[in-house]
């Protein structure tokens, strides 16, 4: 089994989730992170005094897969993710030794 | 001295003018106590109460709680309420009598002790045309704020203990004295000095404490390199908001009356409000290219602080300058302070409240007259000398507040210690001295 | 034509009604200079006017604020406070002339010019009653507050120069004629229309004109399919409450004296925001299983706007029953506009203030009627005749402000561009004109 | 029985009394509709009753709801909010009329049904030296901010439905009676009983119903091993500074004219609240070693209650003192009932209305003597005497608030549930019952 | 070593603390995240404008533990965790390579 | 390639990222966290009923690196957020399988 942990534009969370509900992905875990990278953020101006805010908002998503489905759920997530301007975001893949659902017990493929 | 010639020639004109509906007639006039006080006079002096409260706490804390980090939030918010209770404890023992009441010989420099304790005052006691009780807790409401504005220069970074020892000194020692000469009928109301509202006795007096305090206690950790952006410009927005609204009691309360001049006050301090933060945010809009709340809501004040010494003495088209002329000074006294000079004066008070008071103390003495459509000059006063008057109690106030604030630190310093350590300054004043923190959401 | 001749029957009758307080009495009416302001209607006026003043800022604001989505918080914050400072500035240069001084042989259209900078005022000058300048000051506030209402529909996308511009255009084109008619003894007061506090001149000018710039505008990217929740309902309940609070000051203050009539507009309007919320807060427990927070204010604002133009004139019971008729249109026409039209009146200002308006100026010719409860209709008025006027009023005020608000928001389209671009709605409008965020928690 | 005694004489004796004012003269007294009402005192009601509704809706609500968790900041905000519009509509229909009109034969018990509906009343009908309607809304704002105080005490975990049907059967059966006892010529009055603003009729009310209701509905989960810390001080805190304001309202206002007493009642009002602040926070710092934000405003909130029975009846020193024994005792009070009894009163209502509110009624009794600066006692009242008297209303105002809050509880109980199930409290009760949240971040 | 992430309801959190440091854990990362399962959000009704709020808020916990304490600890948080009803979460065990502590320097095992 | 995750005193990231930036990192992503560990936290007092905040904020950042990259990075991170005092926070190294930068489609050490 994978991870499949996706940096995101905000506003394209929306696209991605129904993306993935079409290659079959129930569920994923979602947290608000902040980026660094070649997209600028922005300057604020309090009374003359410059803030320049470095990191952009953005999504970041966390999906265990079941192997076979990894392409798929790569392809589904770069394609809905995709404007073609910078700060669109990047995708890494780990590996995962096990999975446990807390409710019932089941391990593994089952458990996702 | 040409000042003592003065000095005698306008304690007859200034009768007549409005300054001196400040003056409590106790001791020295018993003829005011005959006629009984009026209730529509009365309404609105407790109304205006009311609303420099609303300025104090909640208005003045959000807006300084909202400009600061989260992390101190709360240390601003408390700094304002304990010193709205402390100024009027402080107001109910002495400060109060030694403003207000007769000093005997030494009434030129500070009243006396007639009212310690406000011993003898009842519900029947009068002051002018009100009732004693409600003029006692209107300027106490100005005797609490004023301190409170000075907790903006040292935000974040001074003890709860010796915030608190510095401002009920300075209460006592620059509020007090300040206030006696200009309304108290000490010296400087001899003179003929005019301020309407506290142009001088709260905005120049606040405001170079201000810059004092924060030459004394040195910058922030980090400034001006490191950007201290405001935790929530929503909450400083409602605060400034308030303050408006509440600056109505501050100034058309003022008049001491529900009358034409309480009227003018309230208009003249709105417009200036409105020109301020129109200026304020076309220079922001031309030099920044975009306009910010922030600006505007400071404008406002601006214009606030400037119009308050003129508020019933000018008329409509004199206020529109006052306000636009604080706009201007204030952000290039803001710009200088905080970007050439670096004093962390960290929310601004002396770019604002001294530069703008000392503004408007000034225009006030030339747009008084009757050819600016102000309420006239004294008799025997003529611009210039009315301006050289003005002049010297902005300068003496300043020098004085300057001085008592400088010798408070000093002393507070060695008692308990001006400034947390770095550790505690990265920590944040909320978790240090309160043990709480803003939000838990 | 019948209108004609009624406009002269009217013209005397409607000496007898209170709507006259409206008008200012100065070129025409010499004769009531000559007994001095009251202190305790003064004091009341003054009250109210810091109440109106509050209700723009910070209570609409916090209120609209709280309303739309964290990344533009802060430009529905700037909206209120830059119309309050412009409307303000526009009211001292020719609005309050325009509106209330006497237009010669135009004055059945628009005021004159005898004030315009606000020359020739006094602290002496009298309005009636009142000193002239808390006159000019009280009715200020309306004519800030009218604009900064319908900000709501349009909120989220709309260019902060096209605002303001849009904003300015629309209180010298829209707002000063109808004041006149209405108030400023133009045609309409002359026909004896009944609008004790603004639901035509302020609720049905401000809906319509909100109904049309949302239609002209377009709606917001994903409306309706997405969501776009309150940020902050705790923000919005502020501004709500407080707008109860300050609707005292606006129809209770619009008796101009402190009397039986201000305190009985107090009562109606209290009992009318009560009624409509509670109505509200029932349909919707009915309905969709759950009062909402949301649902009983808007409930409140909705009796509030609807008894506007009854307040002074109708009986406690009559109020009930206007806040109830109030909470149930209101909400009706929410779903209606935004769910089967799918109009994007963002904050539905339309539904609320502008049916509310109607609603409530259209019972105002029935409730008045002593009958009811009633101050009673004017001499040779019948509730039949009064409705006529009435229904003429909104349908005039309807179709000015319509035509006033697509002009003046196809040229500002010209001239600046109405809309920001998708790029910058999805970023959201503080960052893009003003270079700040709400808050940095 | 020597009480039956006493009545007789107090009842002659009382006239001189301010307590007096607080009686509508309708139906017994027409002479006193011979004067017009005075502009000011009605300009001062008017704005006084702004300032109590302030106090109900944002203030008391923002001070409840900033100190609950963040799942049920919107449940409070809502409870405070539909009890006002509720209690708002009750007053209309029949509480008025049954605390302060005639109630015949059964007078002393009750008032009768002659304003039901408000039916007859006129921008003409007179109470007092008021128009009655200014009187009917300001005693309206009492009755719908009393119930709002016991909220506090079962917040979190009451279910919607429960909570207004409590609030309004407890407004019916305990206000109303209590509020006739006392201030509408009932039993209570006529002997002589002392409430300035509402110590008993409010605050002891309100608390002693706190500490039942939160023993009846039981504690939340979690308490008191579990941390609930308020979710947002600063809410909390403009909440609370918020009250302060508008307390000037409920007791400077309850002098009901713009006059010396008034006044006198705002600044002993302000040093109480002043004072208590002070003490709580000493306490703080000498037993916890921090003071805190919380700490501070309940301290204000405490000696608010405290001197509110007081308010009128006393000078400024002793005003200073029944502050700071406010402070310290409320201060105690809420240490034992939290920390030793784990009573679950979640904002301690009890702790700081229920037994502020007895301690400043009693105190009242000592402190209104002339040897103490107050207006002075009764005429053949003793202190010894009039501490009996006060001691007796107290007394039966606990018992009966007592018994009235247990039974509604259990009625309410069987009719639709007191309490929500674990699930819902783990969810919180804004999603539960209203289905929004407070902030969309 | 393993880096185990588990998915939690909030109001589990102070369980699942209590159990693990009985199994001799110390240290462990929380985050706030929203998670999308099976388990449903709830709907928001604003003005009559429906809002499906189909996240629900989760917690995150992060630990690094030894190999030989991985099985207590799964067990640990599966107990503590469990309610039966549906979004009790999830368990990502992953594996570590290297572990620091920024304080001492020390590595691996050392650092936990 | 390499996750290096690291849990840092919130006040040293801006020392952190100019470190960073040092070595040649130019993106990352950050994540406000609550740490439980050795450091405590501290207690809140409200109206004398005691609320022990048992976690201590902290700041998470994640990056991709290449391998050759990682000592540096490490040292970076361990010297920049040092301050010997307890609570200066833990760096794990993870496995990555693959990266692709969603905007141009790279993959692995390019998308970095
Ligand atoms: N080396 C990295 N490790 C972890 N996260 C990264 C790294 N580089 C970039 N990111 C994340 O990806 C986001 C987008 O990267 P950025 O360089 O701005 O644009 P692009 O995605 O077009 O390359 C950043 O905001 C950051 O959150
Ligand atoms: N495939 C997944 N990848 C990552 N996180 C997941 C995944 N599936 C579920 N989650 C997380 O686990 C939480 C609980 O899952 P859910 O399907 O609602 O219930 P259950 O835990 O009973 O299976 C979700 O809210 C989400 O945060
Ligand atoms: N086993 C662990 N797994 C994950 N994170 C941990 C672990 N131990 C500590 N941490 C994180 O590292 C932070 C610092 O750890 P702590 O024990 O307080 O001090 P030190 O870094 O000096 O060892 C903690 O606040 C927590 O966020």
């Amino acid at each position: 089994m994978k991870l499949v942990t996706a940096i995101l534009k905000p506003f394209k969370l929306d696209d991605v989730r129904d993306a993935l509900s079409e290659v079959g992905i129930r569920g994923m875990t979602v947290t608000e992170v902040k980026g660094f990278g070649r997209q600028k953020g922005h300057t604020e101006l309090y009374r003359g005094a410059e803030y320049v805010v470095d990191f952009v908002p953005k999504i970041k998503i966390e999906i265990g897969v079941r192997e076979d489905l990894l392409d798929q759920v790569l392809e589904a997530i770069t394609s809905a993710a995709h404007t073609g301007k910078i700060g669109d975001g990047k995708i890494f893949v780990q590996n995962i030794d096990q999975v446990l659902r807390i409710r019932t017990g089941e391990i593994d493929e089952d458990a996702l | 001295m040409i000042l003592s010639i003065q000095l005698r020639t306008k304690f007859q004109s200034l009768r007549s003018l409005s300054a001196l509906v400040f003056f409590t007639a106790i001791a020295w006039s018993p003829a005011s106590l005959a006629a009984p006080p009026d209730s529509g006079d009365t309404a609105w002096v407790l109304t205006s109460t009311a609303l420099v409260l609303f300025m104090a706490i909640p208005a003045l804390a959000l807006f300084y709680g909202g400009l600061v980090r989260v992390k101190n939030v709360l240390s601003l918010l408390m700094h304002c309420f304990v010193i709205v209770c402390a100024a009027s404890i402080l107001w109910f023992i002495a400060g109060y009598s030694l403003v207000f009441t007769d000093g005997g010989s030494q009434q030129a420099w500070i009243g006396g002790f007639s009212r310690i304790f406000l011993r003898g005052l009842t519900a029947q006691s009068q002051s002018g045309k009100l009732p004693e009780a409600v003029f006692i807790m209107f300027q106490l409401t100005f005797a609490a704020i004023t301190p409170a504005l000075i907790v903006g220069a040292f935000a974040e970074r001074m003890r709860f203990s010796a915030m608190l020892l510095f401002s009920m000194g300075w209460l006592l020692l620059a509020y007090v004295p300040v206030a006696h000469w200009v309304w108290g009928n000490g010296w400087l109301m001899q003179l003929g000095v005019l301020d309407f509202a506290g142009g001088i006795v709260v905005h120049v007096n606040a405001g170079v404490a201000s810059l004092v305090a924060a030459l004394v206690i040195g910058r922030r950790q980090g400034f001006p390199q490191k950007p201290m952006p405001p935790h929530s410009l929503v909450l400083a927005y409602t605060g400034a908001a308030m303050l408006w609204v509440g600056w109505f009691g501050f100034n058309a309360g003022s008049a001491l009356a529900a009358n034409g001049s309480a009227a003018m006050a309230m208009l003249t301090t709105h417009l200036a409000a409105a020109s301020g933060a129109l200026v304020w945010m076309a220079i922001e809009w031309v030099k920044f290219g975009k306009p910010s709340v922030l600006g505007i809501a400071t404008g406002m004040v601006a214009g606030l602080g400037t119009i308050t010494a003129a508020a019933g003495y000018v008329g409509p088209a004199a206020a529109v300058g006052i306000g636009s002329v604080a706009g201007a000074s204030c952000f290039w006294a803001t710009q200088y302070i905080k970007n050439i000079l670096h004093v962390d004066d960290s929310l601004d008070v002396f770019s604002v409240h001294g530069v703008g008071g000392t503004v408007g103390s000034l225009l006030t003495g030339i747009l008084v007259a009757s050819q600016f459509g102000g309420v006239g000059l004294a008799e025997g006063a003529t611009i210039g000398s009315q301006l050289m008057v003005q002049a010297l109690a902005i300068v003496v106030t300043a020098l004085w507040s300057g001085l008592v604030t400088l010798g408070l630190l000093k002393l507070v310093d060695r008692l308990v210690g001006l400034r947390v350590n770095a550790e505690e300054e990265t920590e944040g004043l909320d978790i240090v001295f309160h043990e709480e923190r803003g939000y838990n959401l």
